[in-house]
């Protein structure tokens, strides 16, 4: 049974939480998820900005919970598999693919940036769910092949509605698949509320169903985060199969750039969540503890700065990609009917280039 | 009756565009029926991603316009229950590609009721589906899914090319008293027109003549009326008249109509923006070759998507059958022959 | 949290439960339901033999579980509703449904035989789980309508690992649907035994990560399932929401006639469940308390081997459906396509008859 | 090695029915690449419905042929999963209909897996599917559902006729670095036949003409291609010479052949169960008219299921094209015109 309150060991006031039993994260540990946080938090100022400046198509953010984005990154190993979903650019970013790869899909170049092996990142999931059958499947192979591989895949609260993640739960417990379920519930799936998704007193229940351990934490906390994930990768690894984690967060911006929150939320609802900012609240707690100080800070800043810079730089850079990608991807071997078809594309081309 | 909606009250003509077209024939109907119910993802309080149900909820209360978890398959699903039981469900599906998760109670119960107990149960519901692309989206959003449920026997499948028909055509789909997939044309939401919003529902299956013209006939349907209205325009200032067919109707398919179009020119484009292979552009060039193939001076051409998932934003351009695709095909019937 | 161990009101020996805190069914609703065991295990009976003669192209039976279809059909009102599957051909009977309309489906005449709205019971269900989310359609149809109908919706332990089993009742739950979802866990989906099927401590379980009420029952005890689904169809039409009751049983026979059962368990297995019969337990029972004796028991077999009668006399009557309604029932004004097609078969009819 | 196995060992000619063809080309790939693994629903210790996994898990052991939960979309994804990670999946669906819960899956990733990350990721993975009619099931056991396969660009779509065929065409599936759906006639898998089993792994995209005939063409897969070669057998009596195309691969299609094959008679017809609406028939049709127009004495006849629901099982035979239909429409290619 999941716990009644969320894992909360660094309390909104950056204070440490005296009655939580879980062990609090190394000093080293929490402080780079500082680090990180603040570049998470930088990028996505950054994207948003980009989208107003017409080089982002659209953006979805993950303002406000950037400490689940960190955490979930920062946990696992690097032989782990990552399974982000569009709003998990952060994370994939503090995995350590570069941003600008990670942008192409919102770019609009192409869709998907990155190699995912690279850095073992599947490309983020649009179909909602979808991609938690796969992270089943990546440990699956790897358990059959007695690798140590753990896989954290991701999705939101709206996204626990999806058939496919209530198969992927079971597909996961039955054969005892190392995959840590986190599910980053931000109370809105764009405009609906939570208490329209489920009336379950919390998404970590939903693990009794699968027989799957379910937990929940406090998805504004980086220090309860790192704890309950580091654990949850832990168990999954040394064999206790498939884990369910809930972290409660906000969604603090509208659903994307394109979307209008006003519609269905009042701004007094945003505003009840600032004082719960996830890098607010480790900055306290560090300073707090003599583990940052403005040095400390402007050291993260400039590092943040040079990632934003370098999206900038990404993003004003032109790439015209080219038609014949479309036809060369399909398959291995182009069908005739691919060839034929890619050469109308040329030959359009070649007349337009002859026009000019 | 709430005074918060932003639209103008639905008398006579009107210049809409199609996503008001849209709003007003679910407001009418629902106005109308009480029984008709508007649920999905979504198009409650915000009114819908592309604002179709925008002021439902406002209008009709939570009842009539909710809501939903987020699971097509379920809305679809609890759409059938529904109307099993007296009432005529309107869904959406939130994109094209988001409507798959719910393709088996589509093709194994949608569209198989009313046979399977010999019109015992009867599924008068309507599934909208904002679909195909144009409109720079990423990935998943922006599949012409047309096929798979043309192909699917017991399912109407209707497209409108321009506000009027959105508007009378979704009434006819309400109306209706079997399932009707509709297909909205995404980038065709915010064009604006004319619409008689007191004219009479029109019947479902009737294609139309947008342009007379006796050189060859241009046959397209939803997002490609536009293009082919466009190309034979520009046609027309070359010295070739081309005759536009909206077929709106892809199922029950109006074979009339078409035929005589094509027989009456002898050549014939069709435009689509789907995938060509085992497409509904298939379909029309095979049935319209077996119904005028002496008439014909040259083969059906056909100028589709390519057979390759829908590229990204920066590339689909290349992708969606354009003026001077259509004009290649139109120079390309064999006119030395004739 | 359902119980540890399914509620049982007479056990496998015919005596009452004594630890058991729930009521025990009427004597008259008892003898009721015996009645109507006796003639769902001939039903049984009968469509095994119709299919060794040729007359049925299939038949999944409910042998061993006749007292949850029983138990189904007793608990609702006229105006409610079932949604049954494939399986579930005496509960239909046992609704009122008349036998060799039921069986229509499977000697291959049609594919449904009954009117769905004579009995409200739905069309038999093949694709899994998929009649859950209908059920969940009607029940809220009728609460908009401020209707007492409550939907008893049946699916068997392999279904609850789809999607729709889980989109069904996260729906139910969201909307208060007055559904009671009604797994029969007969341990087998064809091959697959539950414990390939779900790891979760129970399928009752599953209620928890929707917060619907779950509770387990002994799908062998008449009485159990007459208490605990009558309670459950109670409470839902008090307004209390969807009900998850899984019942514990096993398939005696094969999966179908056309499955081998012998490939993937044991007779002996099969042996273990034959003292758990539920015609015998309740038999009995009531002849202990005195409300059954010889003369009761051959009125309720004359009343089987009626049904057995009718059975037999409506599948040795050969029916020659007419292709026409091939076309008839697709739309309620059929097509031009649909027109023309259907004078292609009138066509090869006549030309056939002009033959003859 | 377990010693349970029934079957004799592969190696040379044998007679074997389809379904044996098809277990021996799961093990001849299973053996030959440990990273072959099969799973879906009843194909351990049942060996399939069909049997087509029989003996798999006894030999290779049941983590490289195992049972999961029921669960169509599940399985598809955790395959998906499996080919990300080094695994080649078989897997199974174990009817047609059931293969629409997986939709989703299919469409949305097998099919773009390879395409969204220009090549990074490959998806070497095969969905089995037992199709058709012509078995006398019951609802939702005999849909024809090549079509929503063969219009989704990324999918190889392959269908055997004979035992043969099947075994060298899985073989090639399995070891494509690209996902096949592959489809098996049910009403086939008990039709014995000839084959070699030491044969080379065939190429995928070559159809292949069945019987040679100069009058005209018959253009079938699958199921079909029996019924087109009795038809050939049957009109050869009566005097006219009746080529069959087996068209094998539905997708990547085999222009060449196919469109020779037309040429080369001036006349031809059609044949598929699946109904004809949108489908891989109105395809064949319209693509080799394009490329034959000026070679056809007649429009290209299609004989294809009707656009109804498959029919219960003692009116399927109206449903699937026989010989007498294929004869009545050969007969009606426009004779007096040559
Ligand atoms: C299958 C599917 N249906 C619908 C959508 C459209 N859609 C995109 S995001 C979204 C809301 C998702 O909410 P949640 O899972 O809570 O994630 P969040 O956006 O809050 O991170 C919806 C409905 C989709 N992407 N996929
Ligand atoms: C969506 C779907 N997938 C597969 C099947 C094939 N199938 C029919 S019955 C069955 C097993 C069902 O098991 P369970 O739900 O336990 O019901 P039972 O047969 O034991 O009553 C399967 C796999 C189906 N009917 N529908
Ligand atoms: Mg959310
Ligand atoms: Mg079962």
């Amino acid at each position: 049974m999941p716990t009644a309150v969320p894992v909360q060991l660094i309390g909104p006031d950056g204070e440490r939480v005296a009655t939580s039993a879980r062990a609090m994260p190394s000093d080293a540990d929490l402080v780079r998820a500082y680090t990180a946080l603040v570049a998470a938090r930088r990028l996505n100022d950054q994207a948003y900005a980009l989208v107003r400046q017409g080089r982002l198509a659209v953006y979805p953010s993950s303002h406000g919970q950037e400490a689940c984005q960190v955490a979930a990154a920062q946990v696992l190993d690097a032989a782990d598999w990552l399974f982000p979903t569009y709003r998990d650019t952060a994370a994939v970013v503090a995995r350590g693919v570069p941003a600008g790869e990670v942008l192409v899909l919102l770019k609009g170049d192409w869709h998907s940036g990155y190699d995912p092996y690279t850095h073992n990142v599947a490309p983020q999931a649009t179909p909602l769910a979808t991609q938690l059958l796969h992270a089943v499947g990546v440990a699956h192979a790897a358990r059959l092949r007695v690798e140590p591989t753990v896989v954290l895949a991701m999705c939101g609260d709206g996204a626990t509605s999806e058939g496919d993640f209530h198969e992927a739960l079971n597909f996961a417990a039955v054969f005892r698949a190392p995959v840590v379920f986190f599910v980053q519930n931000n109370e809105y799936a764009i405009s609906v509320p939570l208490a329209r998704q489920s009336v379950a007193p919390s998404l970590a229940h939903k693990g009794i169903g699968y027989g799957i351990r379910g937990e929940r934490v406090d998805g504004n906390d980086a220090a309860a985060l790192l704890t309950v994930l580091g654990d949850a990768v832990t168990r999954a690894r040394e064999g206790a199969g498939p884990q369910l984690i809930e972290a409660h967060t906000y969604r603090m911006q509208a659903h994307t750039n394109a979307d209008d929150a006003r519609r269905y939320r009042a701004d007094a609802d945003v505003a009840a969540w600032e004082h719960r900012d996830p890098l607010a609240r480790l900055s306290t707690y560090l300073r707090g503890r003599g583990l940052l100080d403005d040095a400390g800070q402007q050291v993260a800043d400039a590092a943040a700065e040079e990632l934003a810079a370098g999206m900038r730089e990404e993003l004003f850079r032109d790439v015209t990609p080219d038609p014949a990608d479309l036809f060369t991807h399909v398959f291995a071997v182009p069908t005739p009917q691919l060839i034929e078809q890619s050469a109308v594309v040329a030959d359009e081309q070649s007349r337009e280039g002859a026009l000019r | 009756m709430s005074t918060t909606t932003t639209q103008p009250a639905p008398t006579g003509h009107q210049k809409l565009t199609m996503a008001q077209a849209l709003n007003h024939a679910l407001r009418d109907e629902m106005s109308a029926d009480p029984s008709v119910v508007v649920f999905g993802e979504d198009v409650g309080a915000l009114g819908g991603v592309f604002r179709i149900t925008d002021g439902l909820t406002a209008e009709f209360g939570d009842t009539r316009c909710f809501d939903t978890p987020l699971a097509e398959s379920g809305i679809v699903g609890m759409a059938i229950g529904m109307a099993m039981n007296g009432m005529r469900p309107v869904v959406e599906m939130q994109f094209d590609a988001f409507g798959y998760p719910a393709f088996e109670q589509v093709v194994s119960h949608v569209a198989k009721m009313r046979n399977r107990t010999r019109g015992a149960v009867t599924l008068p519901m309507v599934i909208r589906v904002p679909y195909a692309g144009g409109i720079g989206g990423v990935e998943h959003h922006c599949d012409s899914s047309e096929a798979y449920y043309a192909h699917t026997p017991g399912l109407q499948v209707l497209t409108p090319a321009d506000a009027a028909d959105a508007y009378g055509l979704l009434r006819a789909a309400i109306a209706s008293p079997d399932p009707v997939v509709f297909l909205e044309p995404k980038k065709l939401y915010w064009a604006k027109e004319e619409v008689d919003l007191s004219a009479e529902v029109p019947g479902i299956g009737r294609a139309v003549v947008r342009r007379a013209g006796t050189d060859a006939t241009l046959i397209a349907y939803g997002p490609s009326v536009p293009v082919a209205l466009e190309a034979a325009a520009i046609a027309a200032q070359e010295g070739r008249s081309l005759q536009v067919v909206d077929v709106r109707s892809i199922v029950p398919f109006d074979d009339e109509t078409v035929a005589a179009a094509v027989r009456s020119t002898g050549r014939a484009v069709v435009i689509a923006e789907a995938p060509g292979f085992a497409s509904v552009a298939s379909e029309i060039a095979a049935r319209v070759t077996e119904r005028c193939f002496h008439s014909l001076a040259a083969p059906i051409a056909r100028v589709t998507g390519f057979d390759i998932p829908f590229p990204p934003p920066k590339l689909e351009h290349f992708q969606l059958p354009g003026v001077d695709r259509v004009l290649d095909a139109v120079d390309a019937l064999q006119w030395e022959t004739s």
